[in-house]
């Protein structure tokens, strides 16, 4: 990593100060006369089987040991925040589904949300409720296809299989609703594209029974399983205070310690009026970050399952709506919850159709930017325990 | 501690912030000069009455004519408070103080905000391309930058609801 | 590889040949975006790719045949693309799948995406969505596989441009070289 | 002291091929050579085939089903013949000669492994050496040194890392397994393969050994490469080992070297505690090779089975545990086996 010289520079790189978790093994080793080894450059990635994507990291090693590690990111990088600056705000509903694109439903929460409050639209009670519940399902959904990476990446195939067994069956119905599998653009400023179809709760309750009871083939796999623990436990570990100062938030920030969750602490949409908890784990390393992920999913279904009852019937679109989507000037933060973390879009209006700039603040770029701190002075198979574990979707880095 | 109790204790206690805006959803920015930028996010950062442990993110407005608008986004895990920290800057030559020795998460981001609007953070400790690739030309937030595609032919649906 | 693209072989060796390649179709998983996970749920439970003897344990470009190329290809990418493109021993296929792969999809303004990966590898069949379903990857190998059933390899490796399929198109093949 | 010469079966067996008595030597020897090279072509591709439709179904999916019409049994032989016609690629960075002769230092102690390996009573078997398991163990390590000329001559990093940890898991494992094959050939008196089998005929060695068939298997799975101690092949870490490179019939080689250890290994594990051909007390009109056909395929499905529950360990996990656990474990059943042989 550059700056480490950092020759007539006030500030050194932050991210090289005080350590990593290993902090002092890699220098004890490689500074040492009688043992002194060559070090190894190895780059992983654009293209490979652990990045789950396109992630590069450049790793120095020492034997099988990690002294250095940079994530060289940029790869998917497709220019959505200068692309939203030349599409209206209803183009931007469809492009912000592609940036996390296993949270759709959640990022096009935080672009309606935004523009709401900016147009100071009253959504219906209804829009509201079907909000939540399809975004609960969306994080379902976006967990469930982590944790079976993740135990791929550990070598342990067949959550990964069953992840999917579960996914299928949510798509199926998300895609009853919205018209789409991954994608849903469900979303409208004010409201909602359409209203459920007929029989939907019915079924959505039917599958929450369903994906709960199957968790438990998680916790079989994975969770309770030895190889898995001695993977997963105590590698990786990251404090509360690194993981504020990188910005890390969702399941990361929480396995840390901090029951930080905008569900909680900034109710948007009903959450306020539902009963959930905030996972909160103990040593912030890889093994707590997968169990937030897996407790989520159990209070995700809870909300759901909440939901359900509390429906109402009504309209789904308020009843006066200006035909031009045109917020008035000014600006937004508009942060919500999202599966791995806060999705805030900052955006800018003067007074056009579109956006004058829209910054989106994505949870994967933050997480990206703490692995290094991570990674020092771990082995290289932690290496995969530590990165299946930081929670990312590429795209969302990159943006 | 309420959005006003913050404006307050920070221009108190720094006296460097040029004016304040609260929106009408509440949300708080405070106004500084690039030369005070640091000392305001210092102050954010360290005093244990604001304690703005996250670091967000950081970003830029192009403000066309007046520069480039530059935001530090704070949050407080303690007191659940958010502030946007900005500063306005020159279209050329721009330059703000890092914040990486504040907060670790900053270097990114402030390494993003480098090459997408040209903005140079003085001391950033790696200020290298992050998201583009190694020959691009230009930074891409600028409005003066043009998507090429849309220049040779207009979206064939680009149409406005009657 | 050596002989069989040289000469023109016996109708029945060729048969025998042409259904190995067509039912031993190693996959190189070149997931880039959101296609990629709909690649993944191709090759998993439901729709299971693995029936057509589409096989995912190719981990390395080295053991692959097929590469599908699942997603939006940045300029910054690129050169990885061809780069695996050319680790791949012949005779090799590739798939373009997703509609960000084939021209660029929503991203056709974008100031760092390559439209069409086929300005890098030649595709020999494209599947159009944003996201496609799963079941039209399986469409898309079906299609390949029928190809592949009637090629001469000889021919293959003879012929400069390559011809494709689109899927929902129309059948049989389809020339590029005037659009 | 059991001798070889005692058990009548086995000392007559000299010309004995099959349940045929041969009395012309060159076509024994033919004869045998084919045997072994049938046997080592359709195992290895049932394993194989096995693993996919096991490995589908327990994941609820159906595996290959179009190769060959009937739930494409012909996958394996179509992935055959694909890579027969693929293009041979020999990275220019590499060490050619090594490069190349790799695959053969892997695939052929895999072959020569079958010379000794007893399927049946009455001569099914190639070779009947009085040092059976002796030869056994040494040439199934033998592979080892094929791993690190492939990951070596590759002249890649990740090739690099996976050959030095399947060298450096071989040899951490080599030595459970030949304890506790050492402990069954005291029990035995003998280390003559088919004469270990003749030696379960009252009871199965799996029972006294009840510790040393676990180190075995154990062990088996490490030096197979297998899962849950797969990290030389490790794809998401690793992408394939020392295979990274390899392309077309090479790779096939290494392939088919793979599935032939678990044909082989689990064939010694039969061999030597579950009684071989020997079938149980009231079915014992089954033949013999079908019986030890039946338990080959009951430990493959075992070693399938462990692939699709479990995760890797780490290499140093690995290595503890074999030098840790594992061989103090052996050392001290020999001691057991021992006081056994002395006591009763």
């Amino acid at each position: 990593m550059a700056g480490r010289e950092g020759a007539g520079v006030a500030v050194s790189d932050p991210t090289m100060l005080p350590g990593g978790p290993g902090e002092g093994i890699a220098l004890d080793v490689a500074g040492s006369s009688r043992f002194a080894t060559e070090e190894m450059i190895l780059n992983i990635g654009p293209q490979h089987p652990s990045t789950h994507g396109v992630l590069r990291m450049v790793i120095t090693l020492d034997g099988e040991l990690i002294i250095d590690a940079e994530p060289v990111i940029g790869y998917m990088h497709r220019g959505f925040e200068k692309m939203a600056e030349v599409r209206d705000y209803r183009q931007i509903i469809a492009l912000v589904n592609r940036h996390d694109w296993l949270s759709a439903f959640g990022n096009e929460l935080g672009v309606v949300l935004g523009v709401e409050a900016l147009m100071e639209i009253e959504v219906p009670e209804r829009a509201q409720w079907i909000r939540t519940l399809l975004a609960e399902w969306n994080r379902v959904l976006n967990h469930l296809m982590f944790m079976g990476s993740f135990g791929l990446e550990l070598g342990a195939m067949t959550p990964m299989f069953y992840a999917f067994r579960e996914r299928e069956e949510i798509q199926g119905l998300l895609e009853a609703a919205t018209g789409g599998r991954m994608h849903f653009t469900y979303n409208r400023i004010g409201g909602l594209k359409e209203d459920l179809p007929r029989g939907f709760l019915k079924e959505s309750s039917r599958l929450a029974k369903v994906v709960r009871h199957r968790l438990g083939d998680y916790e079989g796999l994975l969770l309770g399983n030895e190889i898995f623990k001695k993977r997963t436990v105590g590698i990786g570990k990251l404090p509360a205070a690194v993981a504020l100062e990188y910005g890390c938030t969702g399941p990361i920030l929480q396995a840390a310690g901090v029951a930080e969750d905008s569900r909680k602490t900034e109710p948007y949409l009903k959450y306020s009026e539902v009963d959930f908890e905030v996972p909160v784990g103990e040593n912030g390393d890889s093994f707590d970050r997968f169990w937030v992920l897996y407790r989520r999913i159990e209070e995700s279904l809870k909300i759901v399952e909440q939901c359900h009852d509390k429906i109402p019937a009504g309209p789904i679109m308020p009843g006066k709506m200006p035909k031009n989507i045109k917020p008035p000037e000014g600006w937004i933060y508009s942060r919500t919850e999202n599966s791995l973390g806060e999705t805030g879009y900052y955006i800018v209006s003067r007074g056009g159709k579109e956006p004058w700039r829209m910054k989106m603040r994505t949870p994967s770029f933050s997480n990206v930017s703490m692995i290094p701190y991570l990674l020092r002075g771990v082995l290289v198979p932690d290496l995969i325990s530590v990165l299946g574990s930081v929670f990312f979707v590429v795209g969302d880095v990159d943006r | 501690m309420s959005a006003k109790a913050l404006i307050d204790h920070v221009k108190e206690a720094t006296g460097a912030v040029e004016r304040e805006e609260v929106t009408p959803q509440g949300q708080v920015a405070l106004h500084v000069t690039p030369a005070n930028w640091h000392v305001v996010a210092e102050h954010l950062r360290r005093c244990p009455r604001c304690n703005f442990s996250m670091f967000n993110w950081l970003s830029a407005v192009d403000m066309e004519d007046d520069g480039f608008e530059v935001i530090a986004h704070l949050y407080s895990a303690s007191s659940l408070q958010a502030v946007n920290l900005k500063t306005m800057v020159p279209r050329e030559g721009g330059s703000v103080p890092t914040l990486t020795g504040l907060w670790r998460g900053a270097s990114f981001h402030e390494r993003e905000c480098w090459e997408m609007f040209g903005i140079d953070f003085a001391g950033h400790p790696h200020l290298v391309k992050l998201l583009l690739a190694e020959p691009f030309v230009g930074n891409p937030l600028r409005k003066e930058f043009v998507l090429m595609t849309r220049e040779a032919k207009e979206w064939p649906g680009a149409k406005e609801p009657e | 590889m050596g002989v069989v693209d040289k000469v023109n072989l016996p109708q029945p060796v060729k048969f025998v040949f042409n259904w190995g390649r067509k039912y031993s179709l190693w996959v190189m998983n070149f997931g880039l975006a959101c296609c990629a996970i709909e690649l993944i749920a191709a090759s998993t439970s439901r729709h299971d790719f693995m029936r057509l003897g589409v096989i995912p344990v190719a981990h390395g470009p080295r053991q692959a045949d097929l590469l599908v190329v699942a997603g939006t290809l940045t300029d910054k990418m690129a050169p990885a693309l061809k780069r695996v493109w050319d680790q791949m021993p012949e005779p090799k296929y590739c798939i373009s799948f997703g509609s960000c792969s084939n021209c660029g999809g929503p991203f056709w303004d974008s100031y760092s995406v390559t439209k069409g990966v086929d300005q890098i590898v030649p595709v020999d069949v494209y599947v159009p969505g944003c996201p496609p379903r799963p079941e039209a990857l399986l469409e898309g190998i079906i299609r390949l596989q029928t190809q592949i059933a009637d090629e001469s390899l000889k021919e293959r490796f003879e012929r400069q441009r390559r011809e494709a399929i689109v899927v929902g198109g129309p059948v049989g093949p389809v020339d590029l070289s005037n659009r | 002291m059991t001798h070889l010469s005692m058990i009548p079966a086995i000392a007559e067996s000299h010309n004995v091929f099959l349940g045929f008595d041969f009395s012309n030597p060159w076509v024994l020897l033919g004869l045998k050579l084919a045997a072994v090279m049938v046997f080592f072509l359709t195992a290895p591709l049932g394993v194989g085939y096995a693993e996919h439709k096991i490995l589908a179904h327990m994941q609820a999916r159906l595996g290959p089903m179009e190769a060959g019409r009937f739930h494409g049994w012909a996958q394996l032989i179509a992935d055959g013949v694909k890579f027969i016609q693929k293009e041979d690629i020999v990275p220019s960075a590499a060490d050619k000669a090594v490069f190349v002769i790799a695959p053969a230092m892997v695939l052929v102690p895999a072959i020569m492994l079958f010379v000794v390996l007893p399927l049946g009573p009455n001569g099914f078997w190639v070779e009947n050496m009085d040092l059976g398991l002796f030869f056994a163990l040494a040439i199934s390590s033998i592979s080892v040194i094929g791993m690190l000329a492939a990951g070596w001559a590759s002249a890649n990093k990740f090739s690099l890392i996976g050959a030095i940890r399947g060298a450096a898991q071989l040899i951490a494992y080599e030595l459970p397994l030949v304890l506790a094959g050492a402990a069954v050939a005291m029990q035995a008196g003998t280390l003559s393969l088919p004469g270990i089998v003749e030696a379960q005929q009252n009871y199965w060695f799996v029972f006294p050994q009840i510790f040393g068939f676990g180190l075995f298997v154990t062990a088996s799975l490490a030096e197979l490469s297998r899962p849950p101690f797969d990290m030389p092949i490790a794809d998401s870490e690793i992408i394939f080992g020392h295979m990274t490179e390899y392309t077309g019939i090479k790779f096939a080689f290494f392939l088919l070297a793979e599935y032939a250890g678990i044909v082989a290994l689990s064939i010694l594990a039969v061999v030597l505690y579950l009684g071989g051909w020997q079938g149980l007390p009231f079915i014992n009109f089954i033949p013999g090779p079908l019986w030890t056909l039946a338990k080959v395929g009951a430990l493959a499905f075992f070693i399938i089975w462990l692939r699709a529950t479990y995760p890797r360990l780490r290499e140093d996990q690995l290595q503890k545990m074999a030098w840790k656990y594992m061989i103090p474990i052996a050392l001290v059943n020999i001691l057991l086996t021992g006081i056994f042989k002395v006591v009763f």
